[in-house]
């Protein structure tokens, strides 16, 4: 019976994670001992509330990168969204949704049917919808309804509600991912598309609701981020699809796809939120954070190799 | 009538793959399909999987007319293939890749994994694979994934099984087991099409085979009432008078040119000692996995050596890389043509070019030696519409070619053969092993391994058996038997 | 110790009450600063003058500077960690009107005096503002184009980036402006980032596309330079152009003898800030809203301001020591 | 037997440039009914002067994506490049050779040493030397050698010596790639790896070089961009990067490697530019530009398909 020496490709994608785990645990040490602050409950609280909405956007990032696509586009949704529900008309919500699936759309066909590669294909769509964002809220401001603000302001068990919802959708997701045809289909595509096709995946339909979530995902970042703003802003976003490709990749998930789940992948967005904050809290200059970031990101990543067996 | 296929035509773009092919299928029949590379035989394999949809023709299973858009539509409807394409996927387990597109789900819809490695478990007993359902495909050795995909393919329970070249990637022993299941299936009654390039196994296993030249239909006989010859004749157009070229005596060998002087490869017991004459072509044999490829690599490329000498041209080659092999002179054609050997997205041009890339001076103008280029397409007879045209196109015996056109191009001082012949048609062995021939001859010595003892005895002068990374015996042609071969791979020749 | 007084050009606004608040019972302070970004050297100085004013007081223990890289999540972000981290007075440059107020009530909540300064946010409660008005700078710039123009002729307009509130501003300002010239008539317009290199893109293009201009407005000196260039290089009459009180553009002024204005943004908001939050903190009046407009430089006083020993980037009219400018500015 | 169908490699390298140089031809005819300066010598020449900077950086990009990877951190070198030759130091611009390449081999350490994916490594030394940049050179500002502003403002036979040197590069760089062993060699590298290094291509170096090559190219972009303004800028490289990849695949330089040359990119950048500097003339608003620039880039590059799906 070979198993013994063999890895099996559960504990593979498992361990994926581990890394940016055994990280994270050394930073938060290291804050913990040269700042009192950084540590303290509210100071976690506060990390978790700030980063829910790069956690959500992260969620459809993975999805699509493990089918060995990326979607630059996610930052200008998020943008976009903000832009949306932050002008008092009716259905202003569904609207935002509807116009985020739309953006997901036109991604997939562009990669399924027009065959362009993912990259550049999103890279089209982000400056497309940027240019939307702009149009609908050329300046950051108007109001988001009063219900989208106490949702943001809300507490249940000592825990701010975006925060729990977060949560919640991380577990949804995890579980999909790993447990579900449709993650294991992701993970099929990510290796081969052609094989897949061959070995019995609808790979059209798969990929189609891959970017369809990651743009949704993007959408639920942005209501988060537009309710905890209180506002819209058509450039928030800017920074979203760099942070989570970031976040996934250190997260263990393979840009090359195939191999990853979503645990991974928040960790790392936590990692570097903390690491921000802590940084922030040690009042260390821009610029030194900046260095620093890059050079961790280079030692944190580079605990997983690329080559993974069978990839 | 189990499965009928009813001129079938295909075209990609003006690409005529099919045309106007018929093909009947009898439950409890192995149906044979033979062709040269490029006749057509996957493609009509992928209309009647739902791959492809005919350009027209009408497919009818038990009578009733099919119209199938998407391989599930097949599959639902009871067609299991078997492609010539590996379609595992190395980043998934065993157990997922067998179950993928109809995983077993709980109540809650998420896949049932205890269930699905119950199951794996039967299923891999039951083409006799010993392994853990869980491990990762891509760890597999080629051959245990051949098996697992022909066990993906066979534990379906589908009325029509197609095999598309499925003993390409495969040892003697799992053949053997491949066979069995088949007769099973047969047993069944079951309808089972059956794709190779080995005439002796169509003989072996088949009931009748149905031929198809440049994707015509060429002619369908009943395995009993046919020969070889005859089938050659319909596939080739013309008669191979015979399959392997003359060889010389056995004092013209010539002098050694490559000498393995005790050496031992990483992870391999050694040692291993053989020569090659300058005009020889040797044979490395052997049970899967036994070394040959580490052996071969380790003269291409030196590097896996961890003691003894390989001596070429009276010199010791201290080389660690590829490209030290072939600065020595020696070219490799690698046992896994698509991936280690072609650029599937290049020029035929720039891949048979590729011979001379090795060296030194990155800013120095590459050649182009278009003429040489020229004249090796034609020498080899390699069929293509132009030199500029994506190997990709190509069918994998001129690929095959392609490949050794590189060395040709090149003027390599000797030539190493992995697996020459995987899924290249009979047609294309012949001018193959011609060629290898003709270079041994105008002292170019040849090295080659195959999974096919038949081919080694055919083709080489002296065959060396190699068993756990060691040389155990060593057998003129004239004395070579497959079973004195065989004798020696599993028992090290001790008796 | 003596409390740091007020900027003579910063004044209350008509109405406003006086900040009342009893005065911090410490004698050491811990300021933090809340910076939405130092994209431009604008910002840079701004941030510098507030650290060189902190560091002239004893009784201010540390500052703790948080730099948001435009970002408006993470500034709420960094105004909730230096609220946890528990500052005595909390100063903000903000970077959305609306998107900070949440983080900002929060402070004020936990009993945090909340300075907002250089530019606009609207919490429900706050301790200062300090303010400029930017229509102002589109007022000052225009009034003098239509006098320089005579009443008449065609301008172009060479705004900042577009849909950013500050360029908004100076350009409603400059519409009230020629609201009363009928016969002025902005030609086209286009969008320079504020930055030389996008400004010369769209000065070339438009002034290729519209060679008969009477007058330009810009809404930075770096594009105005880059008018004057293009102008010159495409042999084109150098027509009146508004400015910006940076050394960059008073020596193109010197150099080309513009005719041109240049409206003041004062970079010591930052230092304005640090005073502000002292005489907070220790009890001494000042106004709950204040508002700056400093007039414009003139032609005739570019010797006063123009610093020839510092590089273009130096805002003038700074409150930063020499050796301080030349550290940062010096060739 | 068979006719031709799927188009030759040969020619698909050709045809590559085509799509865009014909989008280019079309373009330019309707901004030339549109806008009679449009097409007037000197605004011609202006577009050439402002995109020799983005045009070098473009070329070191293709070479990297010839090898199937990708360069996000060029825009950060662009703008180190700026920072420091604008300090009045002695041996500035060789210093900032020296930093980029410095660069470029930390890239292709992490690429090759530590298996990390492109993207993700050039992400990290993209963050890291942003702030690097920054911490140089916080202000923009500064001052140039007198010989760059020199060159900057010098004209030979009615052109800009800047477009000249550049041209004559674009030159350089398309014979080294189409004619030269290092450009077959990216090529087979970009078409399978494992095949060119059995094959004899030392890999290792030729995708050393490459990154090298990368990052020279983008110092040298910096150094034509710190000249045109005389002065340094810590942020001016922000969208090299994003354009250069653009830019590439619109020349229809596969983003999956093995497949492309100089010619095309170099007419995409030329492409992009004369689009925006068209709606510029045409007086269109920043949002407008931004949707119709997106939707363009997804025309254009549709006309290409990628020949294998995935990243
Ligand atoms: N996807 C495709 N696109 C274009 N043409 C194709 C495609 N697949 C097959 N063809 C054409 O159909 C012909 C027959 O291909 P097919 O795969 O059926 O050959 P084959 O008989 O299976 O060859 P082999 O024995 O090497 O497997 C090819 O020569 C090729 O020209
Ligand atoms: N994309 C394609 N375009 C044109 N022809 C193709 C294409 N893909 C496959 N073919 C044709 O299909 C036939 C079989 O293709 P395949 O890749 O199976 O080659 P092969 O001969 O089967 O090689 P091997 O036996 O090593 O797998 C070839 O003759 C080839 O010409
Ligand atoms: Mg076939
Ligand atoms: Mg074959």
């Amino acid at each position: 019976m070979r198993t013994a020496n063999a890895t099996t490709a559960i504990r593979l994608r498992r361990l994926s994670a581990l890394p940016v785990v055994v990280l994270i645990i050394i930073l938060a040490v290291a804050l913990g001992l040269s700042s009192p602050y950084a540590l303290s409950a509210q100071n976690l609280i506060n990390i978790l509330n700030q980063q829910a909405s790069l956690i959500l956007v992260t969620i459809g990032q993975v999805m699509v990168i493990l089918t060995a696509g990326l979607d630059l586009s996610v930052g200008s949704v998020v943008s976009m969204t903000t832009a949306i529900v932050s002008h008092d008309v009716p259905f202003a919500v569904p609207l935002a949704i509807a116009a985020a699936l739309a953006v997901g759309l036109v991604n997939a066909i562009g990669i399924l049917r027009l065959g362009v590669h993912p990259i550049l294909m999103t890279l089209s769509t982000m400056t497309a919808v940027q240019g939307i964002a702009l149009f609908v809220r050329p300046i950051p401001g108007g109001q988001v309804p009063d219900w989208m603000t106490d949702y943001a302001s809300a507490v249940v068990l000592g825990l701010p509600l975006p925060v729990v919802c977060t949560a919640v959708l991380v577990l949804i997701a995890a579980a999909i991912i790993s447990r579900s045809r449709f993650g294991l289909h992701l993970m099929a595509i990510g290796a081969s598309q052609e094989s897949a096709l061959l070995g019995g995946v609808n790979t059209g339909r798969v990929v189609l609701v891959a970017y369809l979530l990651s743009s949704l995902f993007a959408c639920l970042g942005g209501l988060n981020l537009a309710a905890r703003l209180a506002s819209g802003d058509p450039l928030v976003g800017a920074s979203f699809a760099i942070d989570s490709i970031a976040a996934t990749a250190l997260g263990g998930t393979q840009l090359s796809g195939g191999l990853g789940g979503v645990t991974g992948p928040v960790t790392g967005v936590l990692f570097l939120a903390l690491l921000g904050n802590g940084l922030n809290l040690l009042n260390i200059s821009t610029y030194y954070q900046m260095i620093i970031k890059g050079a961790l990101l280079i030692v944190a990543v580079s605990a997983h190799r690329r080559s993974q067996p069978g990839l | 009538m189990l499965l009928e296929a009813q001129d079938i035509t295909k075209s990609f773009g003006s690409v005529h793959a099919l045309s106007g092919v018929s093909l009947r299928l009898r439950s409890g029949s192995v149906h044979a399909v033979l062709g040269e590379n490029g006749a057509g035989k996957s493609t009509l394999m992928k209309i009647i999987s739902g791959v492809f949809s005919p350009t027209s023709g009408t497919l009818t299973v038990e009578g009733e007319q099919v119209d199938w858009r998407r391989a599930e539509q097949a599959r639902a409807a009871g067609v299991s293939t078997i492609f010539q394409e590996f379609i595992l996927l190395p980043n998934l387990s065993v157990a997922e890749n067998l179950f993928l597109g109809r995983e077993p789900r709980t109540a809650v819809g998420l896949i049932d994994r205890a269930r699905m490695r119950q199951e794996s478990h039967r299923i891999l007993e039951g083409v006799g694979l010993d392994l853990d359902p869980d491990v990762l495909t891509g760890s597999l050795r080629v051959a245990e994934q051949q098996m697992v995909e022909i066990a993906k393919g066979v534990m379906r329970d589908a009325r029509i099984f197609v095999f598309d070249e499925p003993t390409a990637a495969l040892g003697d022993r799992e053949s053997q087991k491949l066979f069995e299941l088949i007769r099973k299936l047969q047993a069944e009654g079951k309808g089972i099409l059956y794709i190779s390039h080995r005439l002796p196994e169509l003989f072996e296993l088949c009931d009748e085979v149905t031929v198809l030249k440049d994707g015509q239909f060429a002619g369908h006989f009943m395995m009993k009432d046919t020969n070889p010859e005859e089938l050659v004749t319909t596939m080739v157009g013309r008669s191979l008078d015979q399959l392997y070229p003359p060889r010389r005596p056995a004092e013209s060998a010539g002098a050694p040119a490559l000498e393995l002087r005790n050496i031992v490869v990483e992870g391999l017991r050694g040692p291993v000692n053989f020569t090659v004459g300058k005009n020889e072509i040797v044979g490395l044999a052997g049970l899967e996995g036994q070394g040959q490829i580490e052996i071969t690599r380790a003269i291409y490329e030196g590097h896996t050596l961890v003691s003894g000498e390989i001596l070429f041209e009276g010199r010791n080659l201290g080389h660690s890389g590829p490209s030290g092999g072939i600065g020595a002179g020696i070219g490799l054609i690698p046992e896994d043509r698509k991936a280690e050997g072609l650029f599937l997205s290049l020029s035929v041009r720039r891949n048979i070019s590729a011979g001379l890339l090795p060296g030194r001076g990155l800013a120095s103008p590459a050649a182009t030696a278009r003429r040489e280029i020229a004249e090796q397409v034609r020498r080899l007879r390699i069929r293509l519409r132009n030199v500029g045209q994506t190997i990709r196109e190509l069918s994998g015996g001129n690929q095959q070619k392609a490949l050794l056109a590189r060395w040709l191009v090149r003027g390599a001082k000797m030539l190493i053969c992995e697996e020459p012949t995987r899924g290249v048609d009979i047609g294309a062995k012949s001018e193959i092993y011609a060629l290898l021939r003709e270079l041994a001859d105008s002292g170019v010595p040849v090295l080659v391994t195959s999974r096919e003892l038949p081919e080694l005895i055919g083709l080489c002068d002296r065959i060396v058996v190699v068993r756990e990374g060691s040389t155990v015996a060593e057998f003129r042609w004239e004395q070579a038997t497959e079973e004195k071969i065989m004798a020696a791979a599993i028992d090290g020749g001790r008796a | 110790q003596e409390v740091p007084e007020l900027n003579p050009a910063l004044s209350p606004v008509q109405g406003s009450p006086m900040v009342d608040r009893p005065a911090s019972t410490k004698d050491k302070f811990v300021l933090g600063f809340s910076n939405i970004s130092v994209v431009n050297t604008w910002r840079v100085q701004m941030v510098e003058e507030l650290k060189h004013e902190a560091s002239l007081h004893p009784e201010i223990a540390d500052l703790i500077v948080a730099d948001a890289g435009g970002d408006v999540n993470k500034q709420v972000a960094d105004i909730e960690s230096l609220i946890t981290r528990g500052v005595d007075a909390l100063l903000v440059a903000p970077g959305s009107e609306v998107a900070l107020n949440g983080a900002l009530d929060k402070a004020h909540d936990a009993g945090i005096p909340v300075i907002i300064f250089s530019s606009n946010a609207t919490p429900k409660n706050y301790t200062v503002k300090l303010l400029a008005d930017d229509a102002q700078f589109g007022r000052d710039g225009a009034k003098y184009l239509a006098e320089a123009m005579g009443g008449k002729g065609n301008i172009l307009s060479i705004r900042g980036i577009s849909g950013n509130s500050i360029d908004n501003d100076r350009w409603r300002g400059v519409e009230e402006v020629l609201a009363d010239y009928p016969d002025i008539k902005v030609l086209d317009q286009g969008f320079g980032d504020w930055a030389y290199d996008k400004g010369k893109q769209v000065c070339e293009s438009l002034l290729i596309a519209h060679p008969d201009v009477q007058g330009i407005w810009s809404s930075g000196g770096a594009m105005t330079q880059a008018c004057a260039e293009v102008a010159e290089e495409n042999g084109l009459p150098l027509v009146p152009m508004t400015g910006e009180a940076n050394n960059g553009f008073l020596r193109i002024w010197k150099e080309k003898d513009l005719q041109s204005v240049a409206p003041i943004s004062p970079t010591w908001f930052g230092q304005q800030g640090v005073v502000a939050a002292l005489r907070v903190l220790k009890g001494a009046p000042i106004a709950k809203d204040n508002l700056v407009n400093p007039a414009p430089i003139t032609k005739d006083q570019i010797d006063q301001y123009y610093r020839p020993d510092l590089s273009d980037a130096y805002w003038v009219g700074s409150t930063l020591p020499d050796e301080k400018l030349r550290e940062m500015y010096g060739k």
